[in-house]
C-alpha cells in the first residue's frame, strides 16, 4: 500500500463521488449523507454538476463533521472514482493518506494510482451485472452497491441506510426490496473482501440535534408561502429555477383551499425575466405580496422594470440565486457577484435594499420578511441568495413560526381613511419617514385614485417636469432608503475572545467557512472580531464596527469587492481600512482559503507599517 | 389641448346611467394629446362604453405602456386606478395586476410600437395565457411619442412623412391574435364610434383575452398621403364585416333585424351580442375563416373592420390556474401563512 | 415703468421664449439665436421642451455671452412670453430690473404685471391677423413678426437675419420673400411705436471667431461616420434619436459609392433596444464597427449584452444621451445620472470604459475615437453625452480631421499571420496587455476559428467550467482595464492662478457652467486647482491630482454622486478628501450653482475643523 | 455523449464534394447533448447538408442563443466561427452578423424556448426585414436545458413528463413566420434525415429570410405518452406535403418524375428546387394557401412538414438597405472617412 500513513479519523472528513450526470447516482449519493446525518453526525454535501444535461462529469462532495464544519473544507480525504473521463484529475484531488475507492472490474494499469494513497478496489460492474440485466438497472443499482461498500467501509449503520431507503420507497414495496438487497450486494462483498472498516470512520453522534436539512432555494419558498406571497412569476434559470418548483410544491401542499380544492396563490412561468417581474410589479401594485426567483442574467434583463419599481414605488421581491457571472459565466457555480447590480440596478440615481441570509434557515426568515419590507418600503426587496446554500442541503436551525404574526401591509390607505378626511398624496411625505401611503385599485368610488407612472410627478402624483418637484421627490426616496436601515435585519457581532483591532465583515453563504476560519486563525494566533452584515442600506453599527478596528477584513465571494464597495461608497469609510479577501473561481469559499488569506496578511502586517498596506 | 381647466360643475340635467353615474364620472384628466389625435376619440368611445355599461368607475384598472396611446388612460375614467408602466410590457403588468384581484375590469391601452415592436413577445404570451383584459392598441403605425418612426404595424410600402418607404413586411395584429389563441379578436377605426363603442363593451364584457386593434390616425406624424393609416386611407378602405349591439339586461332583443342578417352570441355573463353581419358570409366563430378572410381582404389593400372572431365558451388564466374565488390580494396571514404547526411537521419531514 | 432701474447691458443677457410646443416657434426663436451669433457675439441657446408633441409649454432660452460663458447662467433678463399657460411662472422668473416682452393684443390686467421690471407690448396678434388669413400662417409668422420686433429692440442687424433667411429658403423664393415681410413688420411696428432700443443690446463682436454652432448628437454622428462605423442600430428614444437621424443624414450625404449609389453604411431601426445592442455586437463580432445611441431606458434593457461583451470581449460602442433618471425619469430633462449604470453594467464582476465629452467638438472626436478603443480593447465603449449638450447647439471648436489617420483595428489575426504558425488563442494574453488576438468569422479554411460564448472557456475558447481557468480569464480582464487607463483619453487639469490647496473634478456637460465659476470664484478669493475627467478607468494623474490637494468638490449633474464614487472605488481614495457638488433637478448646472456650493463650503472651512466635514 | 476523443485520422477513401472536402470537414466538436438527442440528428443533417452543397466549411457563420439546441453549433462545421450568444437574441445578433459582411452564410441556430418564449420577438422581427440566413428551430416543446418546463411551443393539453397539462394556446413558428413575410418557410423532423437534408440546402440557397421548424424530440424530457413533441407522436401524426431534391448544377433535372407530381422552383443563384408533391393541391407559392393548409391540419392533430412555401424573386436586407457589393466589414479608413475638406465644409456650413 502507501509509505504515507493513511489519514485516520472518526466523523471528519470529506468524501467525494465522482461520477457522470443522468447516471442516476445523485440519489445513492444523497443518501449517503443522509445516512450519516441519521446517525447524528453532521455533514454538508455539495453538488459540483455541468451546464448540461447527461453525460458530462459530476461530482458530489459530502463533508462529514462532527464539529459541525458546514463550509466547503477543501482537499478530498476518499474518492469514490465512478467517472473515467475524469480519474486522472480525482485521483490527483486525494490527499496524501487519502484512499481511492473505484471499480476494479477493469483492471487499471499501476500508473494510474498514486503510491502515497489507500486504494480499494472493488469490482462494483462485474457484481451489478452478475445480478442485474437491464440496462437501467445495472446503472441505477450500480450506485446502491457502492454504497453498500463504502457504509461497510465506514462502519455507517446499514439499518440507517434500509430505513432511508424505506421512507423513500414507502408505497413501492418492491422497489424497496431490491434497493435493500443492492445495498447488502456491496456491503456483503467488502465485509468479505477487505478490511473494513478503514481509518476513517462515522459514530454514532448527537451533535446535530434537532436541526434541519435543507436547500436553501427551498425553504426561502417556503418563506415565501408563509410570508404571505400569492402571486409567483418566474422563468427557469439554474440555480434559481428549484425556487419555484418549490414554491409549487409548497402552495400545492398548504395552500389549497380545503372546501373548493381552489388555488389560493398563482404561479404563472413568464415567457422571460421582462415578463416575471413585470406580472411581479404589475401584482404588486394592484396589493398582492408577488415576488420572482432569477439569477444573474434575469437580473439584468429586469433592470428597466427595477428602476420602477424604485421610483413608482411598487414593492416588489426578486429572490437572486447567485451563480458565476459575468455574462452567462458559469451557471452551475455559486458566487456573491451580484451585490453591485442588485445595489444600484437600474439607469439614473437608484438604491435597492438587499437582503443576504446565511443558509436556509435564515433565507425562509428573510424571505417571508422581504414581503413586510417590500410593502412598508414601497420598494424592490433581492433577497441574495447564491447556488451554495440555494441547491445544496445544509443542516439549520429549524424554521420557526409566530403563530400571531401578521403582516406588516405597510402604509395603505383604505376607504374608510379616506371617507375620514385623510388627505391623500401618492407620494406625500406624512410621516417624516419618506414613506407614502398608497391605495390598492378599485379602493373608493371617488377617492384616492392616481396614476401610477415611472415619471415626472408631484406629490400627488400629478403630472409635473418641474425641476424642484423632481428633486423633492428624489430626496424622498433618500429619505425612505435611510428609514429602510433600520428596519432591515441587522448585522450580527461577535468579538473574539480576546480584544483585538482587527475585524472582519463577511455575509451570505460564508457564514460557516467563516466560523471555521475564525477557530483556525486564533490557533495560529490571529484574533479577530466578526460582523455578519444581513442586510443593505446598512445599519449604523456597520460604520461603528469598522470605526473600532484599524482594519476590517472584508471577506467576499466576487472579484470586484463588491460589498466592500458598497461600505466605503454608502458609509463613507476611508478603503484603505478595509482589505479585501477575495474568493471567486466558482467553488464554494473555505474556511482554509480565508484564514490563509487573513492570516498570511495579519502576518505580513507585523512586518510593513500601517501605511503601505495596498487594499 | 388647451389649457383651460375643465369645470367641475355638472349640470343636473346630464343623462344618468343605471348607477346614476354621468358620463362626466367616466371621463379623466384633459388630454395633452395634439388636437385631432386619433387616441382622443379612442378615449371618447371607452368613456361611453363605461357609461353605457353602468361600470363603477372605480373598479377598473387601466394600464398601459408608454407613448402617446398609453397616456390615454390618464384622459378617461379619473376615478380609476392607472398604470402607466415601462414600454412595450403593458401585457406582464396588466397580468400580474389581474392575478392579485380577479374581480377589477382590466383595460389595457397600448400602441402599435408599444406592442408590435418592443413588445411583441409580451403581446403574444399574454393572449396565449387567456388573459381576462380587454386590450385594446391604438396603432397609428408609427411611433407618436417619439416623432414618426415607422413602428412594425406600418404597411410595407407605406411612406414615411419624411417620405421613407416602409421596407419591412407589417405585422398585423389581429391576425396574430387570432393566430395565438386569442377569444374576442376584433378591429374598428377611431374615427368610427358607432362602430368602436359596442366593440369595447362587448370585449370588457367578454372573459378571456379580448384584442381590438383601433386604428387611430396620427396627425402629427402619419396622416399624409401615401400613408396606409391616415384618416382618409383607412375611410376609403375601411370593410367592415358586421356591426355589433352589445345587449346586457335580461330584456328580449328588440331591435328589429332582418331575417338572417344577425348573429347573436351570448356570453358568459349573459351579455347579448347582436352581430348585424355587412358581409353575409361572415361567420364570428370560425377562427380559421376569419384568418382567411382577414389575409384575402389585406392583400386587396383592405381594412377588415368589426368583431372578426369571439368564442362564447372562453376561459381565463384564473380558470385554468384554478385560483380561489375571493381575490388573491384580500387573503390575510389567516389565509395564506400555514401556521406553526404545519411547520413543525415539515421540519420533522426534513430530518 | 419701474422704480428698479433697469438692467443694462451689451452682448451679456439671458433672453427666454416662453411659447407651445408644436406652434413653429423653434425655428424662429433658432434664427434669433444665430443671428446674434453671426454678429460675432457667441450665445448658448437651450431648448426646455416637455414630454408630448402638441400643446405643451415649452421654452427657448437663449444666453448671449460676450465672454464666451456658455453654460446655463439661471435668470432670465428679458421674457418673450408667448404662452398665456405659463404667464405667472414666466414672470416671476424675470430679473428684478429686467424685461418682460408680450403679445399686447388682447389687455392684462395689471395685476398681472410686475412692478420692477420693464413690460414691453408688442399687438402681436393683432399686426399678424390684420396681414395673414391661412391659420397656420398666422402661427408662423407671428414667430417671425416678434423676433422682427425684437431685432429693433435689442439692435440686432436685421440684414443678418434676412440673410439667414435667406439661406434657409435657398430654393423657396416666394417663402423667403414673406419671411423677411414679416420681419420687417414687427421690426417697423417697434421703430414706430416703442423706444428703441432698450438697455439690452446686441454690438458687433469678434468674440465667436472661427467656431461652429453644432448639437452634440449630430456631432457623435459625424464621429462615428468619420470613425468609420458602418452598422448603426437604435429604436427611437428622446434624447438620443437625433443620434441616428443625424448619422443617417450624415451618410446619405457623406457615405454613398458614387458610382454605383450604394451605401457604404447600413443602418437599422431595431424593434427594441435589446435587438438594437445585439445587432451591434453581431456587427462587432463579424469585424465591422456599429454602434448604437440610446438613453438610460435603453442602458438599462441592454445590460444582459453588455456583459456578454465584456466577457466575449465583442467590440461594441454605446452612445449613451443621458436624460433624467431613474426609471422613466424626465426623458426632456438633462442629467448625468448613468455613470455607475453604465461603468459596472450587466450583473457579476464587470466594468466598462466610459467617454465623457465636454462639447460637440470632443462628441466627435470621441466618437470616432470611441471605435478605435472599441476594437483595441475588444469591449463596449460607453459615449456618454446628456441631453444638454446632445440636443442643444453648442458653440465650439472646428471639428478636425487628420487626413493619415488609419483606424486602429486591434489585434486581428489575418490568414496570412495563421499560415505562419501564430498560435492562435482567443482569450491568450500574448502581450501582458490583458488583450488578445481575434479572427474575424471567415478567415481561414482550417486555422483560427472558435465558437464565442459568454459562459465558461479557456484560454483557447474551449469549453471550460474549471475553476482556475475561469479565475485566470477574469484576472486578465482585469489587466485589460488596467490596459485602458493609459489608451483613454487623459483628463485635462488647469491649474489656479495661485497655488491652492483645493481641487475641483469635473466631466461633460459641465465644462462651461465649471470654467465660469472659477472665475466668480476667484473673484469671492476662493482658488481651485481643475481636472476635467475625460474618460473611466481613470488615469493615474487622477489620483495624484487627489492626493495633491486637501479637498477635491466632485461636481456632478446627478443625486448620488455617482463618478466620486468611482473614484474612490477604483482608486481607493478616501471619500472624506472628495466632496460631492451636486444638481439634480433636470436643469442643466449653472455656474451660480457651483460657485455657490463650493463657495459656501469653503467659507464654512475657515470655521468648522477638518474633521467635523461631512461628505 | 461519448468521452472518447474523436481520432484526427481521416480515412483516404472518404468521399469527397466538388471542393475536395470529406463529410468529417463538416464535423465539429463532439456533442455533449444526451444520448437519443433529435438535435444531434438535426446537427447531422446541417453536416450532410453542407457537406451535398459543397460549401467551403469556414464560410458559415454559426449563431444561436442558449439552449440545449443552442450549443449545437459547437457540433458541426468546426473550422467555421460560431457564437452561442444570449438567450433568445440569436436573431439580432445575425442580423449584425449579416451585415458586417454579406459574403458569408449564415445559420440561426436556436431552440423553442429561446424562439418561441424569450425570443419571439427577435424571431419575427428578424423575418419581416428579410435578413439572408437560415433559421432554424430545434423544436422540442420544452426548455431541455432548464430541465424539462414547458416552452411556447407545447401544444394546449399535452401533458409534461411531471404529468402537468399546458394550458396556454400554442405557437406554431411556421404560421407565424407565414404570416411574417417570411420567402422560405418549411417544417421538419429531426429522425427524417431524407426530408430534412435538402431542405436545409435548399434554405442556405434562398435569398432572405429562410425558416425551419424541426420537431425535435427531447430525449430526457418530452419523449412520453401525452407529449406531442415525442417521436412516436410526431411519426404517427407526420403529414408531409411535399419532398424536394435540391439541384444546384447547371445540368439538366434527370431524375424522372410522374408528370404534374413535380413542382420545380428557381432560386436566385440558380438553384432548382425540384418539388415532388406528396399533396397534389399543395402550391408552395401561395402563402394564403400554405396558411389555411396549416391551420387545418393542425386542427386534426397533424403535423405538416415539407417546404410550405418559397418566394424565389425574394430580396434581402442588403437589397433593401443598397448596401455596397463589398463587405462592409472589408472597408477601410479610405472608404470611409469623408476626410478633412468635406469636414471643412461641414464646419463652414455650421457657422
Ligand atoms: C425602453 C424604452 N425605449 C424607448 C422609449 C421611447 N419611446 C417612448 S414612446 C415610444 C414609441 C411609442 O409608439 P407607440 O407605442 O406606437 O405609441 P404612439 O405614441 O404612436 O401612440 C418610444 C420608442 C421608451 N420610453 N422606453
Ligand atoms: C436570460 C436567460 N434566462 C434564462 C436562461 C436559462 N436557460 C438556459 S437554456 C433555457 C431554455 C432553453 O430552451 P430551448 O430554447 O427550447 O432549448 P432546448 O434546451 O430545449 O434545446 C433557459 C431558460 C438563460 N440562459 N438566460
Ligand atoms: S404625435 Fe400623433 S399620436 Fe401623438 S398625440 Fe400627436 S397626433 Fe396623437
Ligand atoms: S435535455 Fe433534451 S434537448 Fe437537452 S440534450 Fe437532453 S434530450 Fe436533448
Ligand atoms: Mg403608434
Ligand atoms: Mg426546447
Amino acid at each position: 500500500m502507501s509509505v504515507q500513513s493513511p489519514i485516520s479519523s472518526v466523523n471528519d472528513f470529506v468524501i467525494r463521488f465522482a461520477n457522470v450526470n443522468g447516471s442516476g447516482s445523485a440519489s445513492a449519493n444523497e443518501l449517503f449523507a443522509r445516512s450519516i446525518l441519521r446517525m447524528g453526525v453532521p455533514v454538508s454535501p455539495r453538488n459540483i454538476f455541468p451546464s448540461n444535461i447527461q453525460g458530462l462529469p459530476t461530482w458530489y462532495e459530502v463533508r462529514v463533521t462532527e464539529d459541525g464544519h458546514l463550509g466547503a473544507r477543501g482537499g478530498v480525504d476518499m474518492m469514490v472514482a465512478m467517472n473515467p473521463q475524469t480519474w486522472d484529475r480525482d485521483v490527483a484531488s486525494i490527499e496524501p493518506g487519502g484512499y481511492l475507492f473505484y471499480d476494479s472490474t477493469k483492471p487499471i494499469p499501476a500508473s494510474k494510482f498514486r503510491e502515497d494513497i489507500t486504494v480499494i478496489g472493488v469490482p462494483l460492474t462485474a457484481i451489478t451485472n452478475s445480478t442485474y440485466t437491464d440496462p437501467r438497472q445495472r446503472q441505477l443499482f450500480k450506485n446502491i452497491i457502492y454504497l453498500g461498500a463504502l457504509s461497510a467501509l465506514l462502519e455507517i449503520d446499514p439499518k440507517v441506510i434500509e430505513q432511508l431507503i424505506g421512507e423513500q420507497y414507502k408505497t413501492k414495496e418492491k422497489l424497496l426490496a431490491s434497493n435493500v438487497h443492492a445495498l447488502h450486494l456491496g456491503r456483503d462483498w467488502a465485509l468479505q473482501n477487505l478490511k473494513c472498516p478503514i481509518t476513517l470512520t462515522v459514530k454514532k453522534s448527537e451533535k446535530v440535534g434537532d436541526r434541519i436539512f435543507m436547500e436553501g432555494n427551498s425553504a426561502a419558498a417556503l418563506g415565501a408561502v408563509y410570508g404571505g406571497a400569492t402571486v409567483c412569476a418566474w422563468y427557469p434559470i439554474t440555480p434559481s429555477s428549484s425556487v419555484a418548483d418549490a414554491f409549487t410544491a409548497h402552495c400545492k401542499k398548504l395552500r389549497h383551499d380545503p372546501e373548493t380544492g381552489k388555488a389560493k396563490y398563482a404561479i404563472v412561468q413568464g415567457e422571460d425575466e421582462l415578463a416575471s417581474i413585470g406580472i411581479v410589479i404589475g401584482a404588486s401594485w394592484n396589493g398582492a405580496r408577488a415576488f420572482t426567483a432569477t439569477s444573474g442574467p434575469g437580473v439584468s434583463l429586469m433592470q428597466e422594470f427595477i428602476g420602477l419599481s424604485y421610483f413608482a414605488e411598487i414593492p416588489a421581491v426578486i429572490m437572486n440565486v447567485q451563480r458565476a457571472g459575468p455574462s452567462t459565466g458559469m451557471p452551475t457555480r455559486t458566487q456573491q457577484c451580484d451585490v453591485i447590480a442588485c445595489a444600484y440596478a437600474s439607469h439614473g440615481d437608484t438604491k435597492h435594499v438587499l437582503l443576504f441570509p446565511e443558509d436556509p434557515a435564515e433565507a425562509f426568515e428573510f424571505a417571508a420578511q422581504s414581503f413586510d419590507l417590500a410593502e412598508r418600503l414601497q420598494t424592490m426587496i433581492f433577497l441574495m441568495l447564491d447556488l451554495d446554500i440555494g441547491m445544496n442541503h445544509r443542516l439549520c436551525r429549524p424554521l420557526k413560526w409566530d403563530e400571531s404574526r401578521e403582516y406588516d401591509r405597510g402604509k395603505v390607505m383604505t376607504a374608510e381613511m379616506l371617507d375620514d378626511g385623510r388627505d391623500f398624496g401618492r407620494y406625500l411625505d406624512v410621516d417624516g419617514d419618506g414613506i407614502p401611503f398608497r391605495t390598492y385599485p378599485g379602493t373608493h368610488p371617488s377617492k384616492g385614485s392616481f396614476f401610477t407612472r415611472g415619471t415626472s410627478r408631484d406629490r400627488y402624483a400629478r403630472y409635473s417636469e418641474d425641476g424642484a418637484v423632481y428633486a423633492d421627490n428624489m430626496q424622498r426616496l433618500l429619505r425612505k432608503f435611510e428609514t429602510a436601515q433600520d428596519l432591515v435585519p441587522r448585522p450580527l457581532q461577535a468579538n473574539a475572545q480576546k480584544p483585538t483591532k482587527y475585524g472582519v465583515i463577511y455575509y451570505g453563504s460564508t457564514s460557516p467557512a467563516m466560523d471555521e476560519a475564525i477557530e483556525i486563525l486564533e490557533k495560529r494566533g490571529h484574533h479577530l472580531d466578526r460582523l455578519r452584515i444581513r442586510a443593505f442600506p446598512f445599519h449604523s453599527s456597520v460604520a461603528s464596527f469598522v470605526a473600532d478596528h484599524d482594519f476590517v477584513y472584508v471577506v467576499e465571494q466576487n472579484r470586484d469587492a463588491q460589498l466592500r464597495s458598497l461600505i466605503v461608497n454608502e458609509n463613507g469609510i476611508d478603503p484603505v481600512r478595509l482589505v479585501p479577501i477575495l474568493h471567486y473561481d466558482g467553488t464554494p469559499i473555505t474556511a482554509r482559503f480565508i484564514a490563509g488569506a487573513i492570516g498570511d496578511h495579519q502576518d505580513q502586517l507585523k512586518v510593513t507599517p500601517l501605511k503601505k498596506v495596498k487594499s | 389641448m388647451t389649457y383651460i381647466a375643465k369645470p367641475k360643475f355638472q349640470h343636473p340635467g346630464l343623462p344618468k346611467n343605471d348607477l346614476g353615474y354621468t358620463r362626466r364620472d367616466y371621463e379623466g384628466k384633459i388630454s395633452t394629446l395634439c388636437a385631432g389625435c386619433g387616441h382622443d376619440s379612442i378615449t371618447a368611445s371607452i368613456i361611453e362604453a363605461c357609461f353605457h355599461l353602468s361600470i363603477e368607475p372605480h373598479r377598473v384598472a387601466k394600464i398601459s405602456g408608454i407613448g402617446c396611446s398609453s397616456k390615454t388612460p390618464d384622459y378617461f375614467l379619473g376615478n380609476s386606478h392607472g398604470f402607466n408602466s415601462v414600454h412595450g410590457r403593458m401585457p406582464s403588468v396588466l397580468t400580474g395586476a389581474n392575478l392579485a384581484n380577479r374581480d377589477l375590469i382590466y383595460l389595457g391601452v397600448s400602441g402599435d410600437g408599444d406592442s408590435a415592436s418592443i413588445g411583441f413577445g409580451q403581446f403574444a404570451h399574454s393572449i396565449r395565457r387567456g388573459v381576462n383584459m380587454t386590450y385594446i392598441v391604438e396603432n397609428n403605425g408609427v411611433y407618436g411619442l417619439t416623432k414618426g418612426q415607422f413602428s412594425a404595424t406600418a404597411d410595407r410600402g407605406s411612406k414615411s412623412k419624411k417620405g421613407v418607404t416602409n421596407a419591412d413586411s407589417a405585422i398585423d395584429l389581429v391576425a396574430i391574435a387570432l393566430q395565438l389563441g386569442a377569444t374576442f379578436v376584433a378591429r374598428s377605426f377611431s374615427g368610427d364610434k358607432t362602430q368602436l363603442v359596442p366593440m369595447i363593451e362587448a370585449a370588457i364584457k367578454h372573459k378571456g383575452a379580448a384584442f381590438i386593434d383601433v386604428i387611430s390616425p396620427c396627425i402629427a406624424f402619419n396622416n399624409h398621403a401615401g400613408s396606409t393609416k391616415s384618416f382618409d386611407y383607412v375611410r376609403e378602405h375601411n370593410d367592415a364585416v358586421n356591426r355589433l349591439d352589445v345587449i346586457t339586461g335580461r330584456e328580449p332583443i328588440t331591435v328589429d333585424y332582418a331575417p338572417g342578417t344577425v348573429q347573436v352570441v351570448e356570453q358568459h355573463d349573459g351579455t347579448r351580442l347582436a352581430l348585424r353581419k355587412l358581409d353575409a358570409d361572415y361567420d364570428v366563430h370560425d377562427r380559421l375563416a376569419a384568418m382567411t378572410f382577414l389575409q384575402k381582404h389585406a392583400a386587396k389593400g383592405q381594412v377588415v373592420t368589426g368583431l372578426l372572431y369571439v368564442d362564447a365558451e372562453s376561459e381565463d388564466l384564473h380558470d385554468r390556474l384554478n385560483t380561489v374565488d375571493a381575490p388573491l390580494n384580500t387573503l390575510a396571514a389567516k389565509d395564506l401563512s400555514p401556521g406553526s404547526a404545519a411547520l413543525d411537521k415539515i421540519n420533522a419531514s426534513l430530518r
